[in-house]
C-alpha cells in the first residue's frame, strides 16, 4: 500500500488564476494510496520545499507528486528536495498544470479537471515507480571546440587554462572568425585585429591546446563524457611540421587573380594563400579549385621556390577520430547574402556592398589600405547611404528578429568614414536605432552629434544607378513619410545576420536541436543558455543568435565554465533512466528469447550478448544486455521487444500502462 | 444534450513535442482542454499496444507526437517510430478500425504554435467522428459475452 | 520417395542426425508430421503433394532438440521459416540437415545457409491468388464492413492459441499474452481480448511472417488469420524493400529505418 | 423414473421450437456460422441444423462459457467493495438436437462441478437446461463413443432423446422427470409408438476398437514410461484446441480484469496443454515439457477421473482429434496404450 504526497503549487497566480488549486490538492487527497495532500504558494521556493520535505519525513511517504510546472523546469529541484529528506529521488513524479493546462486554459471547471486527472495519472504512475540510483560514468577530460573565431577562442582558452584539454577545429586556413576581418569596433573604436591577433597567438601556443585548421567535424558519436569526435582533416597540401611560414610560395604563385574570401572579394589572393596576415597558423594552404597543377596537370612554379621543400600535391583528406567529454558549438554566424535584395541592386552595382566589404574598406590591412574608396572607381565617395535592417526585421524576406549588432556598427561605419574623409555625408535609414548596451547609446548620439550622420527613418524602397551616381529612393517617416531621394557615391547594406551555411547538417551530426532559422537551441532560453538539450554539447558565440564581441565572448566563457564544471569529477553520474533486460530464476532466466532484433534498433549500440552457462560451462540460452553506459535511455529496443524482455527505467510498461489506465477510467 | 467532450490521449516525445507543448503554455496560446499529455522519452518508445490500451479505456482520439525526422534527441528513435505507425495503420485499417482517431505528429520544441493548432484540429475531428464506439463496446465495462450472447 | 527412405535411414544408422522431421500419412486422409529416429520409423516416411505442412515449427521443440542433431524435410514455407529463424539468431548455421523435395521429385540437400538463399532466390514465395483476392475482397470494402467481418471472426476465436503453436515464428518463450504485469492482452476470450490478441499477432508478425498459414489451418474455428499479416507483406515489401525469410541475416524491416522512408499522415 | 416412449411427427418439430420459445425459454440449437455448425441460441427451427454429425464446439459452454463473469468489484481508497454474480441469473434453458456424446459430456462435468465445494454457476446453469438430444445415424473414423461406454444412441445426461426412425418420424424417449416436463409441453403433439419399436436398427454402426479398461489400467501403470509419452506426443504443439472443444474437459483459470477504479472476476476456459498451466511464480514447472502434458491430458481422463468420480472422462466424439493442428489422434493414442 503506498503512501503518495502530492504537493499542488499555485506558482503565485500562474496556476492558480485558472486552476482551483485546493480543490485539486482535496481531491487528490481522496485517490487511493495518497496519504498526504496540499497546495502552497511556490511549491519551489525554500519553505515550500521545506514543506515537503517536513511532509515526506511526518508522514513516512514513499511517493511524492508535485503538481505545477514543466518537469523539463524544476524535476531536477524537487528530485533533490526529495532526496534530502530521505526519499529516493525518483519517487517524485511532476504533474505539468502550468505550461500544459493553467497557461493554455481559461479558468473554469474543465481546466480544473484537467489538473485534477494530471495528478491523478501521476500519482498512478509514481506508484510503479522504483527507487533508482544514479550511473557513474568516466569522463574524458578533453574538450572539443567547433569554430575558431572570437567565441571559440576564448572558450578553447578559459578550458585550457582551466588545466584541461582542448581540441579546436576550425575549417576556415586560419582562426580568427569574423573579428578578425574587423576594422575598429563598437564602442570603443579599438583595432578589432590589435586585440583579437594575440589571442589567436596564445591559442596556438596554448600546451593544452591542439589546433585543427582546415578541418571539419564529420562524425560524433558517444554522450556526455564519452564522446567520439570524427574530425575531417582537409588536404593542405603542404607539410605544416616543415614549412617554415616564409610565404615565397605565395609571392611566386601564377594564379593572381582569385578574389580572396577574406576581403569579402575587394582583393585578390593566389593559389597557395594565406587568408591574410596574421592568420594563425601562418601557413599556406593550396586551394585546389583555383591551383593550375591540379587544373592543368602541370606548373609547381610554388614547389620549386619553397626553400624547406614542405608542398605536398599528393597529399589526402585525413580523418581522425578524437575521443572527448565535452563539446562547444562555435560555428559562428554569416551574413545574409546581399542578393537577397535585388532592389537594392547588390551585386548590378559594385558601389552596393555589405557591411563587412566597409569592414575590409576601412581597414588598415584591407585591400585600400584603410582608405575609403569606390570598388568601381577608386574615387573616395562623399555620400555615403548605409541602410540598417537589410534583411532583418523583415516578415516578407523571412527574417523577423532583430539582428542586434547592425545599429551599432553602423553608427561606427558612419564614424570610421567621416574620421577618414572629413568633408563626406554620411547617411543612414534606420526603423529604430537599438543600441542597449554599456557606453552603446551614447556611441550612437556621437556618431549623430558630433560626426554629423543624417539619420532617417524609414526603409529604402529602391536603388538604381544614375550618370555614376546611386539613386537611393526612401521615405522619411518622421516627416509624415515624405519620399526621399539621395545622389549617394556609394551604399552600404547592413545586412541581416544568419546562421552560418551548414549549421543544420552539424547540428543533426551532433544530435543537437535548432530553431527555425537554423541558430543552435539552448536548453533553456533564461535558465540554460549555453546549454543544449544534449548534454556535454555546449553553445558559444553567434551560432546560437547573433551576437556582438562582448556577448560572444561572455557566452564563450559561460560555456568554458560548464566544461571545467563537468571536468571537475572524475567521474560522471548519468539520470538512471535506461533500458534493462528482465532477469528470472532458472530454467527461465529471462523472458528475453534472444532474437536480437533490439540489437539493430538501438541508436547507440548497447545491446550486447550475454551468455547464460550451466555449472559445466555450457551455453544454455543467450540472452540481451544493456550496456549502461551506452543506453541513453530512447527505449525503441522496449516498444520494439515482442516478449517484453527489455524495459525502461523510468519509462517501464507498467508505469505508461497504468499512467493510461488511470488517465481514461476517471 | 450537451455537446459530445471527446477524451483524447496525446504520447509525446520528451525532447521536442513535450517542449513544444511547455513553449504553447509559455506563449499563453489557448487550446482545447481534452487532450491530456503522457510523457514519453521519444516516439520510439510508444508500442503499439498503448495505443491499443488507450482506445480500449475509452479514448476517442490519440495524439502521437514527436521529433522532427532528423532531429531526433536519440537520433533515429522518431525513424524507427515512423516506420512502426506506418504498418500499424495498415493493420488498423484492414481491421476496420478507424484509424482517422490517431493523429500523428511532428512538433518540435520550438513550434508551440503548431502543437495548438495539432491539438484543436484534433479535437475537431474526433468530435466529428464521435465517439469511440466500436472500440469501446468491446471494452472491460461492456457486459461479458454470455456464451452466445453476441448472436442476439 | 523411397530415394528419401533411403538417405534418411542412412543419415540416421550412421548417426549424421538424431532425428529426421518428415511426412507421414495421417489419420482421415490427413498428412501429419513424422520424427523418425531409427531405421523402421524412417520406412514410413512419404514425400508427396500432399506434404504441404510447415514443419520448421518444430525445429526449435526442446524435447525434438534433445534428440540429437536434426535432419528436416523443409518445403518452401519451411526453408523461409529457417532463413526468418537464422536471422533472429534461433538456428545456426550448419547446425540442421536440410532436405527440400523439387517439383520435379528429386531431392536436394542444403549444405548451408547460403545455397538455400541462392534456392528461394528462384522460388515463388508469393501467396495464393485466392489469398490475394480474399485481401483484396476486404480491402474494397467500408471500414466498418470490415470491422464487422473481423468482429464476426474474431468472436468465434476461443482463444486456443492453435495459432500461436503452429507458428513457426512465434517461438517466444513467453508470449505477449501471458506477460501479465502488466496485463497487456485481456486474457478472457471476449471480444476486446480477442481483437487486441489477433491485433497484437499480427504486428508481431508484421515483416516476419512467411506467409506459411499455418496459423490459419490450424484454426480449429476456421477463422482466416493468415490474411491479417498476409496483408502487411506488401505494403512492407513496398515501403522498406524487405521481405521475410529469404535471408539468414537479414536485418528486421522494423528494427531499421531510412531516414526517406515516406508516408501521408503525419502532420 | 422408467423412460416413456412416444413417435414425433419431423414436421411438428418447428411448433416445438416455438412452444419453448413462447415459453421464454433461451433455445440452443446446432446452427451454421460460416464454415462451421455451431450450438448457438435460435429464434425459429429454420435455422437448426440436425445434419451436422457434430457441432464445431461441445455442448459444455450451455452451463460452462468460455468466458464467465463470477465477480464484480469496486476499488475504494480503502479497500475493495464486491458485487456477487447471483448464478440463478441465467434462463431456462432448452439444449436442442445435440448428440448423446454430448449429452453424456454433462455427466462428467456435473460430477466434476458437482464434488465439494458445489460451482453453483455451472450447477445452476445445467438445472436449468433441458437437454433434447438426436440419437446418431451416421459416424465417421473419429468416433468411438462405443469404446468408453457410450453409444450412438445412448441416453445418459439427455432428458429427452429424439431418434429418426423414417424420414418423417421421430422416435421421442422420455428419460427424465424434466424431460417429462418439457415433454408436456408438446405432448399434444406426440403420438404412442407401437410396442416393439427398436431404435438400434437406425443408429450408426460404431466399433469398439479398444477396451477402455485395458486403457485405463495401462495408462496408470505406464505414468512413469517417459520414452512412450514422448514417442506418443512428439507431434504435439501444444495448443488447447483439443482442451477446448473437449465436452468434459473443465479446467479453468480466474483473471481479474480492471482498472484503476474497478473490476470483473471472469472465469475462462484453460488448458493441461498449456506450458504455463503449471508454471509457478518461481520459474519452475513441474510439467516442464509437452510429453507430460499430454501425459496429463490422457491420465486425467483414463486414470484419474475414474479413481475419484465412476467412469473416465472421454465420451468418444473424436472432436479432440478432429480439431487438432498436428493430427494427434486419439482414438489411434489409446488404442496403442490398450495394446501396450
Amino acid at each position: 500500500m503506498s503512501r503518495i504526497g502530492v504537493f499542488v503549487c499555485h506558482c503565485g497566480e500562474n496556476i492558480s488564476a485558472t486552476v482551483d488549486c485546493e480543490k485539486v490538492a482535496r481531491t487528490s487527497g481522496e485517490l487511493k494510496g495518497v496519504e498526504f495532500s496540499t497546495d502552497f504558494k511556490y511549491m519551489c521556493s525554500d519553505p515550500g520545499q521545506t514543506l515537503m520535505k517536513n511532509a515526506i519525513r511526518e508522514h513516512k511517504l514513499d511517493g511524492v507528486v508535485v503538481a505545477s510546472c514543466s518537469p523539463r523546469m524544476h524535476e531536477p529541484t524537487f528530485r533533490k528536495a526529495c532526496a534530502e529528506a530521505g526519499l529516493n529521488p525518483y519517487m517524485c513524479e511532476m504533474a505539468n498544470i502550468r505550461e500544459h493546462c493553467s497557461w493554455v486554459h481559461p479558468k473554469g471547471d474543465q481546466t480544473t479537471e484537467k489538473a485534477e486527472d494530471l495528478v491523478r495519472v501521476l500519482v498512478e504512475k509514481v506508484k510503479k515507480n522504483k527507487s533508482l540510483n544514479a550511473i557513474k560514468v568516466p569522463v574524458t577530460k578533453t574538450a572539443v571546440v567547433i569554430g575558431g573565431g572570437i567565441a571559440g577562442i576564448q572558450s578553447a582558452l578559459d578550458i585550457a587554462n582551466c588545466g584541461h584539454k582542448v581540441i579546436m577545429v576550425e575549417k576556415q586556413p586560419s582562426i580568427g572568425g569574423h573579428m578578425s576581418q574587423l576594422s575598429e569596433t563598437f564602442p570603443t573604436l579599438d583595432c578589432s585585429q590589435c586585440i583579437l591577433t594575440p589571442r589567436m597567438v596564445e591559442v596556438a601556443q596554448h600546451p593544452n591546446i591542439t589546433l585543427y585548421t582546415y578541418a571539419e567535424v564529420v562524425g560524433v558519436d558517444g554522450y556526455i563524457g564519452n564522446f567520439k569526435v570524427k574530425i575531417r582533416k582537409k588536404s593542405k597540401s603542404i607539410d605544416e611540421n616543415i614549412c617554415t611560414g616564409c610565404g615565397l610560395c605565395t609571392t611566386k604563385c601564377p594564379q593572381k587573380k582569385i578574389p580572396n574570401e577574406f576581403e569579402r572579394g575587394l582583393g585578390n589572393r593566389t593559389a597557395i594563400y594565406v587568408p591574410f596576415p596574421q592568420a594563425v597558423p601562418n601557413k599556406p594552404v593550396i586551394d585546389r579549385e583555383h591551383c593550375t597543377y591540379y587544373i592543368k596537370g602541370k606548373c609547381k612554379v610554388c614547389e620549386i621556390v619553397c626553400p624547406a621543400k614542405a608542398i605536398r600535391f599528393d597529399q589526402e583528406d585525413e580523418v581522425i577520430e578524437v575521443e572527448a567529454g565535452a563539446i562547444v558549438m562555435a560555428t559562428g554566424f554569416d551574413v545574409l547574402k546581399p542578393d537577397f535584395f535585388p532592389e537594392y541592386g547588390y551585386g548590378k552595382y559594385k558601389d552596393v556592398i555589405d557591411g563587412l566589404q566597409f569592414e575590409r574598406l576601412a581597414s588598415a590591412s584591407g585591400p585600400t589600405g584603410g582608405e575609403i574608396r569606390r570598388p568601381s572607381d577608386g574615387q573616395v565617395p562623399k555620400k555615403i547611404v548605409f541602410v540598417a535592417c537589410a534583411g532583418s526585421r523583415d516578415p516578407a524576406k523571412g527574417i523577423e528578429y532583430c539582428s542586434k549588432i547592425c545599429c551599432m556598427y553602423t553608427a561606427k561605419h558612419a564614424m570610421l568614414y567621416k574620421h577618414k574623409v572629413h568633408d563626406g555625408i554620411p547617411y543612414v535609414f534606420y526603423m529604430d536605432i537599438r543600441a542597449g548596451g554599456k557606453m552603446y547609446e551614447e556611441f550612437v548620439r556621437r556618431a549623430i552629434v558630433e560626426d554629423e550622420t543624417q539619420y532617417i527613418r524609414g526603409r529604402v524602397s529602391t536603388i538604381y544607378e544614375k550618370n555614376g551616381k546611386l539613386i537611393v529612393k526612401g521615405a522619411d517617416t518622421l516627416m509624415g513619410a515624405q519620399p526621399v531621394e539621395i545622389e549617394a557615391d556609394m551604399v552600404v547594406l547592413a545586412t541581416a545576420g544568419v546562421s552560418n551555411q551548414g549549421a543544420e547538417e552539424l547540428a543533426q551530426t551532433a544530435h543537437i536541436s535548432y530553431d527555425a532559422y537554423k541558430f543552435f537551441a539552448e536548453a533553456h532560453p533564461k535558465l540554460k543558455p549555453v546549454e543544449t538539450n544534449t548534454a556535454g554539447i555546449f553553445l558559444a558565440g553567434a551560432c546560437q543568435a547573433p551576437k556582438d564581441i562582448p556577448e560572444s565572448v561572455a557566452a564563450a566563457s559561460g560555456a568554458a565554465v560548464k566544461v571545467a564544471a563537468l571536468f571537475s569529477n572524475d567521474e560522471l553520474t548519468r539520470e538512471p533512466l535506461i533500458a534493462v533486460v528482465n532477469r528470472q530464476a532458472p530454467p527461465v532466466f529471462s523472458s528475453c528469447v534472444g532474437c536480437f532484433l533490439c540489437e539493430s534498433v538501438c541508436p547507440y549500440q548497447a545491446i550486447e550478448h550475454e551468455e547464460i552457462k550451466n555449472r559445466n560451462g555450457e551455453i544454455i540460452k543467450t540472452i540481451a544486455r544493456v550496456n549502461d553506459g551506452l543506453c541513453q535511455g530512447c527505449g525503441t529496443c522496449v516498444a520494439l521487444c515482442r516478449t517484453k524482455a527489455i524495459d525502461i527505467q523510468g519509462y517501464s510498461n507498467q508505469q505508461v500502462y497504468t499512467e493510461v489506465m488511470a488517465l481514461l477510467n476517471d | 444534450m450537451q455537446e459530445f467532450e471527446p477524451k483524447i490521449v496525446a504520447f509525446v516525445c520528451n525532447w521536442c513535442t513535450y517542449a513544444g507543448a511547455d513553449l504553447t503554455g509559455t506563449s499563453r496560446i489557448k487550446y482545447a482542454a481534452n487532450v491530456k499529455i503522457i510523457r514519453f522519452p521519444c516516439t520510439g518508445r510508444i508500442d503499439f499496444m498503448i495505443l491499443m490500451k488507450a482506445f480500449e479505456n475509452g479514448a476517442d482520439g490519440i495524439i502521437v507526437s514527436g521529433c522532427h525526422p532528423n532531429d531526433c534527441h536519440y537520433s533515429s528513435g522518431n525513424f524507427h517510430a515512423r516506420r512502426r505507425w506506418i504498418v500499424f495503420r495498415n493493420l488498423l485499417n484492414f481491421a476496420g478500425i478507424e484509424t482517422e482517431r490517431i493523429q500523428f505528429s511532428w512538433v518540435s520544441a520550438a513550434e508551440g504554435l503548431k502543437w495548438a493548432d495539432v491539438v484543436n484540429n484534433t479535437v475537431k475531428k474526433i468530435k466529428e467522428l464521435g465517439p469511440n464506439e466500436n472500440y469501446k463496446k468491446a471494452s472491460v465495462s461492456a457486459e461479458v459475452n454470455e456464451e452466445g450472447a453476441s448472436h442476439e | 520417395m523411397n530415394e528419401l527412405i533411403k538417405i534418411v535411414t542412412q543419415l540416421l544408422s550412421d548417426k549424421t542426425i538424431g532425428v529426421f522431421i518428415g511426412y507421414e500419412k495421417g489419420s482421415a486422409g490427413r498428412t501429419r508430421a513424422l520424427f523418425a529416429r531409427n531405421a523402421d520409423q524412417a520406412q514410413k516416411l512419404i514425400c508427396d503433394d500432399t506434404c504441404t505442412q510447415n514443419l520448421a515449427g518444430y525445429l526449435l521443440k526442446p524435447e525434438i532438440k534433445k534428440l540429437g542433431r536434426i535432419g528436416i524435410l523443409a518445403n518452401i514455407p519451411a526453408l523461409r521459416s529457417i532463413m526468418q529463424l537464422a536471422s533472429e539468431h534461433q538456428i545456426k548455421d550448419q547446425s540442421l540437415l536440410v532436405l527440400t523435395a523439387n517439383s520435379d521429385g528429386s531431392l536436394t540437400e542444403f549444405c548451408d545457409f547460403h545455397s538455400i538463399e541462392k534456392y528461394l532466390e528462384t522460388s515463388d514465395v508469393n501467396i495464393t491468388s485466392g489469398e490475394k483476392e480474399m485481401i483484396a475482397r476486404l480491402e474494397s470494402m467500408t471500414t466498418t464492413e470490415r470491422r464487422e467481418f473481423w468482429s464476426r471472426e474474431f468472436e468465434k476465436c476461443i482463444k486456443c492459441y492453435a495459432c500461436r503453436a503452429a507458428c513457426p515464428m512465434c517461438y517466444c518463450h513467453r508470449c505477449t499474452t501471458d506477460v501479465n504485469q502488466p496485463q497487456w492482452i485481456p486474457v478472457a476470450s471476449h471480444e476486446m481480448g480477442n481483437l487486441e490478441y489477433h491485433l497484437m499477432r499480427a504486428m508481431h508478425l508484421a515483416g516476419r511472417c512467411i506467409n506459411c498459414g499455418e496459423c490459419a489451418k490450424a484454426c480449429p474455428m476456421d477463422i482466416p488469420l493468415n490474411l491479417l499479416t498476409y496483408q502487411l507483406i506488401e505494403p512492407i515489401r513496398e515501403n522498406f524493400g524487405k521481405t521475410a525469410g529469404m535471408k539468414a541475416d537479414a536485418v528486421y524491416a522494423l528494427s531499421t529505418f531510412n531516414p526517406d522512408d515516406t508516408e501521408n499522415f503525419i502532420l | 423414473m422408467d423412460k416413456e416412449i412416444k413417435i414425433l411427427k419431423y414436421g411438428d418439430l418447428p411448433k416445438l421450437i416455438g412452444r419453448f420459445n413462447s415459453r421464454g425459454f433461451k433455445v440452443l440449437a446446432p446452427v451454421r456460422s460460416g464454415t462451421i455448425v455451431e450450438i448457438n441460441p435460435v429464434g425459429s427451427f429454420e435455422e437448426i441444423v440436425l445434419d451436422a454429425l457434430l457441432t464445431r464446439q461441445s455442448a459444455k459452454k450451455v452451463a460452462f462459457p468460455k468466458v464467465e463473469k463470477v465477480l464484480e468489484f469496486d476499488i475504494l481508497k480503502k479497500g475493495v467493495v464486491q458485487h456477487p454474480v447471483d448464478p440463478e441469473a441465467c434462463p431456462e434453458t432448452l439444449l436442442f438436437g445435440v448428440r448423446p456424446c454430448d449429452a453424456c459430456g454433462f455427466k462428467s462435468l456435473d460430477s466434476i462441478f458437482g464434488d465439494t465445494p458445489a460451482d453453483q454457476f455451472y450447477l445452476k446453469k445445467k438445472e436449468k437446461t433441458t437437454i433434447i438430444s438426436f440419437a446418431c445415424t451416421t459416424a465417421d473414423e473419429y468416433c468411438f463413443c462405443t469404446s468408453v461406454g457410450g453409444g450412438p444412441g445412448n441416453t445418459d445426461g439427455s432428458d429427452l432423446q429424439f431418434t429418426p426412425i423414417s424420414p418423417e418420424e421421430l422416435l421421442v424417449e422420455i428419460l427424465t422427470d424434466k424431460g417429462k416436463e418439457a415433454a408436456a409441453l408438446f405432448g399434444d403433439l406426440l403420438t404412442d409408438a407401437s410396442t416393439g419399436t427398436d431404435k438400434s436398427q437406425h443408429l450408426a454402426d460404431v466399433k469398439v476398437v479398444f477396451d477402455v479398461k485395458n486403457v485405463v489400467d495401462k495408462a496408470t501403470s505406464s505414468f512413469n514410461d517417459t520414452e512412450f509419452w514422448l514417442d506418443q506426443s512428439l507431434r504435439c504443439i501444444g495448443c488447447g484446441a483439443c482442451a477446448f472443444v473437449c465436452p468434459t474437459c473443465a479446467c479453468f483459470d480466474l483473471q481479474d480484469e480492471q482498472n484503476t477504479k474497478k473490476g470483473v472476476r471472469l472465469r475462462l476456459w484453460d488448458s493441461c496443454g498449456f506450458s504455463l498451466f503449471t508454471l509457478h511464480t518461481s520459474g519452475h514447472n513441474p510439467r516442464e515439457v509437452q510429453s507430460q502434458r499430454w501425459r496429463q491430458r490422457i491420465m486425467h481422463k483414463f486414470s484419474y477421473m475414474p479413481e475419484q468420480f465412476n467412469g473416465v472422462g472421454c465420451v468418444g466424439c473424436g472432436r479432440c482429434s478432429r480439431a487438432c493442428p498436428a493430427d494427434m489422434n486419439i482414438k489411434e493414442h489409446l488404442t496403442s496404450i490398450a495394446a501396450q
